[in-house]
């Protein structure tokens, strides 16, 4: 359900324009908001959303045209989205107040399960055990439990379920998208044949 | 795994792996981990390792395993064996005179070489970038995201929540709810199609179900309900596979009598503890290639 | 400023000091932080706490020393503490955002997040995650935000949040009280042995 245009005010009109109504805005968000999420709600283009958030992030960075110290919080494009976080020098400090999203570290074997489910997504579990060389039901279980992965599908011919990295998993890597992903082919020798061998 | 790699690393590969091995199956990271450790040891290249010191290595790493430890950590070890039979194959290949490949086994080792080495090659690339995405993540972490409880002013403007249900379909969403865990499909059934595939994975459930009660069971027994011929192969390919993941045991008194089947295995065994090879149903003009092993499509 | 040895930094030394240091922390606190809580886990006095405060909550209402216009954020002392609030002029943009795709129903799985808090209360986001195999957490904040479930307690051994249903929920049940729940058969696999499953 959306709201009537005519009650949304233009942002220009209000005291700190477009600036200070995304800030508004992403002060509410719980994830992070795409540049479209924003264009539509506050009714102004796509392209003057984005310059007005790179121009708030150099500002909270301290790079602006201003110039100033960098703020306690910085403003982030990751998973697809833009976010408020706090800055990562005052973590300790942080860690103090905020008990809850303090996940524990993940095991090698997760991370690898991880590294295999976001490389050759959306992978059926018997796939990423293949490469991995043991069974991977457990882990995959834990990290669809923790958010990082989800099933997407199903494969059409054996009917396997099909895993696939989640906007949350990008978030935690502090990327805004898989392309970002650190290439593989440097750490993978002849990597063009090895398709063919996949089990 | 920081156990077995520690293992590996200081070289502690003759028997005498009391020093408090463990085996946790969620870290259990398996046996190319181990053998990229043995080939890290040797400092050699892996696109070039010379085999038989890693594979003599290896091998007596898993007898090291099975003589020392509980029967737990076997079950976790018994993801060696598959590698090891493939190294056994691999040392027997080294055996072969060089150039005399035109027989059709010997070309069949040596693909079986080129595989496990392609497979060790792409698994030491995930691992390694494994390691940057745990980098990144603890850079990451030390950011904390804003998450915060909507305030009560803006809740307040959720539109009213329609509520259709009965206290009694809401009980039932909970069992439900709490149900999913137990059995979590892997599979569409596909019975309902015309023809419908048969997979030793399914057959092996199938088998569970018939042997679970312990007692010794006659093959023939077991194929009695079977709908076809397939059934009847896959179930008997099913029983091997069962052997060798250790589920079941199996008694013969003499060539052609009735194969005795036990089911052994422990109560927590599904299915998916077989090779993965067994999960994708081949198409029809796929069966000769694939060999039996995987699946084959009835026809009616 | 006490030396007491502990991992905390001193704010001084960091980027922005003290000033940063609580926008770190107030930026992702999940509920409203009180001076004295800021004041013992940065070892500064309550009175410099209070006086950064007021500066910060001067410097984003545009009427700090050095001028400038006001932020879409603001800096509120509700109930005993401090928290960031969108600045109330944006409400009218904030709220088409909130609204936008919410709907008067619950999803699938808002309705079995809620039978498993139900069955299960208090219970924590993790155990629930657990049970259901997926990550809840922006689920919860939904049914929270609904008024269907609360924060009642904190685990005493993990001090993770714990929570349970509402008043409004038996309403919508059209319940007296948690005791009219229908029965759900003990027997059933899985939930005997859920106790075992922690998140």
């Amino acid at each position: 359900m959306s709201a009537e245009p005519s009650t949304v005010p233009d942002p220009d009109t209000l005291p700190g324009g477009l600036a200070a109504a995304l800030e508004a805005v992403l002060m509410v968000a719980d994830r992070p908001v795409s540049d479209f999420d924003l264009a539509e709600v506050l009714s102004v283009p796509v392209a003057e959303i984005r310059a007005t958030l790179d121009s708030l992030r150099a500002e909270y960075d301290g790079v602006g045209p201003a110039g100033g110290v960098p703020r306690g919080f910085e403003l982030r494009k990751v998973g697809g989205g833009w976010r408020f976080y706090s800055r990562a020098e005052f973590a300790p400090l942080v860690q103090a107040f905020v008990l809850e999203g303090q996940t524990s570290r993940l095991s090698q074997a997760a991370m690898e399960t991880l590294a295999v489910v976001a490389y050759r997504q959306p992978v059926s579990r018997a796939r990423v055990s293949a490469i991995r060389g043991v069974n991977v039901d457990g882990v995959i279980r834990t990290l669809v439990a923790r958010g990082l992965l989800a099933e997407v599908d199903r494969d059409p011919i054996s009917g396997a379920l099909l895993y696939a990295t989640t906007p949350y998993f990008l978030e935690k890597l502090g990327l805004d998208s898989l392309e970002e992903l650190p290439q593989i082919s440097p750490h993978l020798p002849g990597v063009d044949q090895l398709d063919e061998f996949q089990g | 795994m920081t156990a077995l790699v520690a293992e590996v690393d200081s070289g502690e590969l003759s028997p005498g792996l009391s020093s408090g091995f463990s085996v946790e199956l969620e870290n259990f990271a398996g046996p190319f981990e181990v053998l990229l450790g043995l080939i890290g040891k040797h400092e050699l290249d892996i696109t070039t390792v010379a085999l038989s010191a890693v594979t003599d290595e290896f091998i007596e790493y898993v007898r090291a395993l099975r003589l020392e430890n509980s029967p737990a950590a076997l079950d976790a070890a018994s993801e060696f064996l598959v590698v090891a039979a493939t190294l056994l194959d691999l040392k027997a290949a080294r055996l072969l005179p060089r150039g005399e490949v035109d027989d059709e086994e010997d070309l069949a080792l040596l693909e079986a070489r080129d595989l496990l080495f392609a497979r060790l090659l792409q698994y030491k690339a995930f691992k390694d970038v494994s390691h940057l995405m745990a980098d990144s993540m603890r850079t990451e972490s030390a950011r904390q995201a804003r998450s915060v409880p909507l305030d009560p002013e803006f809740a307040s403007l959720l539109p009213e929540l329609v509520w259709r249900t009965t206290p009694e379909q809401f009980a039932e969403i909970a069992r439900k709810a709490f149900e999913t865990r137990a059995e979590i499909p892997t599979e569409v059934g596909t019975d309902h199609l015309h023809g419908f595939a048969v997979t030793v994975r399914q057959e092996a459930e199938e088998l569970r179900l018939l042997l679970e009660d312990g007692a010794e069971h006659g093959f023939r027994s077991l194929i009695a309900q079977a709908e076809s011929v397939l059934v009847v192969v896959v179930r008997f390919l099913a029983i091997l596979e069962l052997f060798r993941d250790r589920a079941v045991e199996l008694r013969q008194e003499a060539p052609l009598d009735e194969l005795w089947v036990t089911w052994t295995a422990d109560s927590d065994w599904t299915s998916d503890r077989l090779s993965d090879e067994h999960d994708r149903p081949v198409l029809p003009e796929d069966d000769a290639a694939a060999g039996p092993e995987t699946a084959a499509e009835v026809g009616s």
